[in-house]
């Protein structure tokens, strides 16, 4: 198990990093705003936040090119934001309206966003770890240098899909990231009562011959400079690389999770290390921001939020007909009657 | 006689099962210190302590495995499936070694598990979590396959199954768990296995449905006796394999028209195998051709405007039901 | 036209694809360097190379998931399963990933992939290997099954498979590889995608059957023409989803009569879907209730002279084609 | 990586070894007659010979207890003959006989013996992996001190069902021995060319928290030594065990196959450790027994395997109303017509 240098930072310009923290904001908000919405049953199905875990996405996904592939679970707002997904977009689907980033068919579980290489969410635990393989594959058979980074929690490592992904990814040196978010719980089950080991690089590093990189998924630079690094081995035909990024949700697993397997207590120590509180004390330490403009940050952040739910409220429900369309290419033949 | 909710009545009847019988143990992703992801299993845990009510990795095909070699020793799990979607990743062990053990041996292994868990569209979850796979594991030969709808059913086929030697897929549904009714308190109150029930006593015409459409088609069944006249007898199937021919056929003889109701999809599913089989059977009984509602051809969508309109409805068992009678 | 073998069909299918498009690839078990288990792939290794012709390990759902992320980026993977017995460990991959991902992103990816290998019984393989999973594939919206029973369909619907923009399963037969048959020459000779075919025209009865069964059903109706004067019409449907229904209709309405000969269990199965199917449109023009000619309600069993009761014989489609004669 | 001590030779008794010879030599002659029946089509399906490879199942299961499991993949006549399998219900089985070992229904592939707890030979490969975790469980729940050893080979390394069944018998503590069987080959792909490392203890061993040990398989008493370790580790409630046992198939992967993946030299070399050569030798060298003994015990053999295939091919079919029997244990209603 390798240690991430820490000493290198800073890492990004201060553009760069004004912007990641941006992204961090709209994400946390764009939740936040979720929650109440589900409360008020405008959302439906299952919702899982990602409240917490914020800088795991936009510090990795914010070194790749934009023709990188983006992957991951069901709890997938935040990697989708990251991404560059419109806001707008997201929140039309959390509403079940046409102009969803699915067109109201996936819901909050199965973002997608083809434009920007976001190859959605996925709802079936570790599915997803297969098809990042074969994205990375398709890079390297066309000779590309595009890499797939694929996002999974502690919960997915127990999954067979894994396994197989993984030897064949090791094999084939397949240009694929596999970002692991260790927030130590699948669903109300603790990682020592799901994983034989609580480290997670043992399962999934060297065991596959993959780099097996522990980081400290809330400090977003951190989170950059691995992810950097693993891109250029990927690029460089080198192979995969595992990052086992130790993360904590600030939420429960899905809207309806009691959340009895933790205190306050355990909740309240969590969210002093708030990576959004964090990233904002070193960027003002560093002068890059002032208090003053993360107020103006936060107020902005909000509104484009609200509009984005205004967008959402007053977008049309997608049409009875499309009930019918996109289950294929080819014109649909429905078996029916 | 106690009234209680269909998640109780699971939970009672396997709460009875596990103190008649020690062999018999409960295993699956959240059902001992979170209770359940649907609270079927809540305060289990706390009766039964975690050697009996056992947590596990999401590692269905792991546990489903594990679940049938624990079986073919002799112990009686009951495995639950979060949803029984999640079971696709498991497929294999349930139809290779589940399903063909006893066969294979030449009768030499019996796999008394049962495979539990809710099934069908819980509302808004999409594609992926809303799969219906009772025609998907009916198929098979070596498996059996229950759905009860209402909780004393829950009670008694659950406890049925439990006791079955053979492997049982166990289908709940999430929309009807919170559902209350009378249910026995007989330790000993079983629904045999392979039985139907027949809901509501009728002479016009034959609904056949099962699970949650069984709620469905009785309110239908009301609607068409008091705006239109019509009596339609409700069966309740029960258990999907083996099909209960002979309350089946009565009731067919009887009315001369078929309806059958179900949430699964429209083809290769079973209402398709279930029409086939009265056919087979009583063709010359029919006045009119069979009519099925099901869900839409089409993957579930995450909307809830376009959800609305995939199950069967009242409104759409009525449509058929006056069909079959020609009005 | 050539005279070819199935298996040199399939070939040269997926040959003259891959020289017209070089997003297309081969992949899995055996298929490079030893050939192909069944020398369906043989020589491509040396034609195509290893970046082309790739051998994997025994991960189905890993290889499987890995052509359907690599068809969403635009390749145009053909996966061969082993057989498809294999199929049902990536039973998820297919059914969540295959077929659900156009839906559920809203049609913003296409799965263009081909899973294709044997499947059936293929003679004393037990259980596991003899599985027929035609009907729980056809079951899904979102996915193409296709079953040829002659090289030259085998060639002509492979190259469509290949060429269709959305996730097929091509189901060969292991009993059919060898045999031979004129196939044409042409490289844009296409069998389009649901289209069934009548093999043997006649008036008096409707034989609807596919793969294997087609050839078992070509000669009952031989048979029958020459010992019973009964001329039976038997349309290979070759698409199992969709249902060319154009094509069986305008048969059934021609002969009043049908019997649906098929390799699958019979509960749950494709026979039954296909059976509802023409009852619901034209029932009233049927003269007879359709027969069916199945396998057994069983797992398969090993010992020949237990499995050579197990699948439809001439015996057996005579006896039902009789029946629905009334004679 | 462990490598398994060799020194402490011998650690059994005369007899036993003696015992252990005449099982091996009858392992090969079922093997090589079964070959012979199958070129006269009186086997039929699949039929994977264990020749070379009978120290393995021979050792392993030489030093169980009576009360202890026994499970393995298709390529399972070794492991039932070495389990003390009847060798006329194994050759009525091949023969698809009503005496046979799984009343004809199994075959070659699905070979069932449960008074000797022999649990299977399993033909989807890996799927009977989480099998043996569950008779472990079994045990353990009981608060017995049965051991399962569950046989498979080095493709199925690649199963996600492997995955699955090795964490949680970690993380349970299950008392199962798992033994890897690396004949280098899974069918006719090369280790090298469907695993990321030709060291499998690396993917199978300390990976799941397991020991991880590495044994010559045609070495009967390495194997029985290393067994026993992990019997006594298994039985003390320490958990599972992982081996690798390097050996090699003489014959094709199936009787089907034309095995050009490999020269004639390559298996002349590899026929030079013929188990069951080694062993007599050492066996001679003991002074355990004679030539004139051994020569002895291969006629006998010999007979025993002829009266076997006499016995199988006088035995009746299956009769056709057992096509319906044995599916279920309750009376069994076909869904048909
Ligand atoms: C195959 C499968 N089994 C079970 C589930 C239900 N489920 C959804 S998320 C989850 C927990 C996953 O935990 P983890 O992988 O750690 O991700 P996290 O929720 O912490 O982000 C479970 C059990 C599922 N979706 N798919
Ligand atoms: C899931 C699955 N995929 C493929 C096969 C076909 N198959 C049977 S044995 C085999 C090779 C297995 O090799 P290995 O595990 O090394 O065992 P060995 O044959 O060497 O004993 C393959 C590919 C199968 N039976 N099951
Ligand atoms: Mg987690
Ligand atoms: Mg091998």
């Amino acid at each position: 198990m390798a240690q991430a240098p820490t000493e290198v930072k800073p890492i990004v310009s201060r553009n760069q990093a004004v912007g990641w923290l941006r992204q961090m904001l709209l994400i946390r908000r764009f939740e936040e705003r979720s929650a109440m919405l589900y409360q008020n049953q405008k959302i439906g199905g299952f919702c899982h936040l990602y409240s917490g875990q914020e800088a795991v996405a936009v510090g990795s996904i914010g070194v790749l090119r934009e023709d990188d592939w983006v992957i991951t679970a069901y709890r997938d707002h935040g990697h989708a934001l990251a991404r560059g997904m419109d806001p707008r977009a997201g929140m039309a689907e959390m509403l079940g309206k046409l102009p969803g980033c699915s067109r109201g068919k996936g819901g909050s579980m199965h973002f997608f966003d083809a434009e920007k290489g976001f190859m959605g969410g996925h709802a079936i635990v570790g599915s997803h770890i297969p098809l990042a393989a074969g994205m990375a594959f398709a890079s390297k058979y066309r000779g590309e240098d595009r890499v797939c980074i694929c996002f999974f929690g502690d919960g997915a490592m127990d999954q067979g899909s894994l396994h197989e992904a993984f030897n064949l990814a090791s094999l084939w040196k397949l240009p694929v990231i596999y970002v692991v978010e260790n927030n130590m719980m699948s669903m109300g089950t603790h990682l020592h009562r799901h994983s034989w080991t609580t480290d997670l690089t043992v399962r999934g590093g060297p065991a596959y011959g993959m780099p097996g990189i522990l980081v400290d998924g809330n400090d977003i630079e951190e989170m950059a400079t691995v992810t950097r690094q693993a891109c250029n081995r990927a690029r460089a035909g080198e192979g995969p690389t595992f990052i086992e990024a130790k993360t904590y949700r600030f939420r429960g697993h899905s809207m309806s999770d009691p959340m009895k397997y933790r205190t306050r207590e355990e909740l309240e120590r969590a969210k002093e290390r708030d990576p959004i509180v964090i990233f904002e004390t070193i960027l003002k330490e560093r002068g890059w921001i002032t208090e003053e403009q993360i107020d103006d940050m936060h107020e902005k952040i909000k509104q484009v939020i609200e509009e984005a739910i205004a967008f959402a409220e007053e977008a049309p429900e997608p049409p009875i007909e499309t009930l019918y369309e996109d289950i294929t290419v080819a014109p649909f033949i429905p078996q029916e009657s | 006689m106690a009234v209680m909710q269909y998640r109780e009545a699971l939970r009672a009847a396997m709460t009875e099962e596990m103190e008649r019988d020690d062999r018999v143990f409960l295993m699956g992703e959240e059902v001992a210190e979170y209770n359940g992801a649907y609270k079927v299993s809540q305060g289990m845990l706390d009766r039964f302590g975690p050697k009996r009510i056992i947590d596990t990795p999401i590692s269905e095909e792991g546990f489903a495995g594990i679940g049938i070699g624990a079986a073919m020793v002799g112990l009686r799990p009951i495995v639950e499936f979060m949803t029984f979607s999640f079971s696709l990743v498991a497929f294999d062990q349930i139809v290779n070694n589940a399903a063909n053990m006893r066969y294979m041996s030449g009768g030499q292994f019996a796999v008394p598990i049962v495979f539990r868990g809710n099934a069908g569209l819980a509302g808004s979850l999409g594609a992926t979590h809303s799969h219906r796979p009772e025609s998907l594991y009916s198929h098979f030969p070596g498996l059996i396959v229950m759905m009860p709808a209402t909780p004393a059913d829950a009670k008694g086929m659950l406890k049925s199954a439990i006791r079955s030697d053979d492997p049982i897929i166990f289908l709940e549904h999430e929309n009807l768990l919170g559902d209350k009714g009378e249910v026995p308190d007989d330790t000993d109150f079983l629904v045999p296995i392979g039985q139907a029930d027949v809901k509501r006593h009728g002479s016009d015409v034959t609904i056949l449905t099962y699970s949650r459409s069984t709620i469905t088609s009785l309110k239908a069944a009301e609607h068409l006796a008091e705006n239109d006249g019509i009596d339609c007898e409700v069966v309740d199937l029960r258990t999907m394999r083996p099909l209960d021919m002979e309350t089946i056929l009565s009731s067919v003889v009887k009315t001369h028209r078929v309806v059958i109701v179900e949430e699964d999809l429209p083809y290769c599913g079973i209402g398709a195998a279930i029409a086939d089989r009265v056919y087979h059977k009583v063709f010359d009984e029919l006045d009119a051709p069979i009519r099925r509602v099901t869900s839409l051809d089409a993957p579930v969508p995450y909307a809830k405007s376009l959800e609305q309109h995939f199950l069967p409805t009242v409104e759409k068992i009525a449509a058929a039901v006056k069909e079959v009678c020609y009005r």
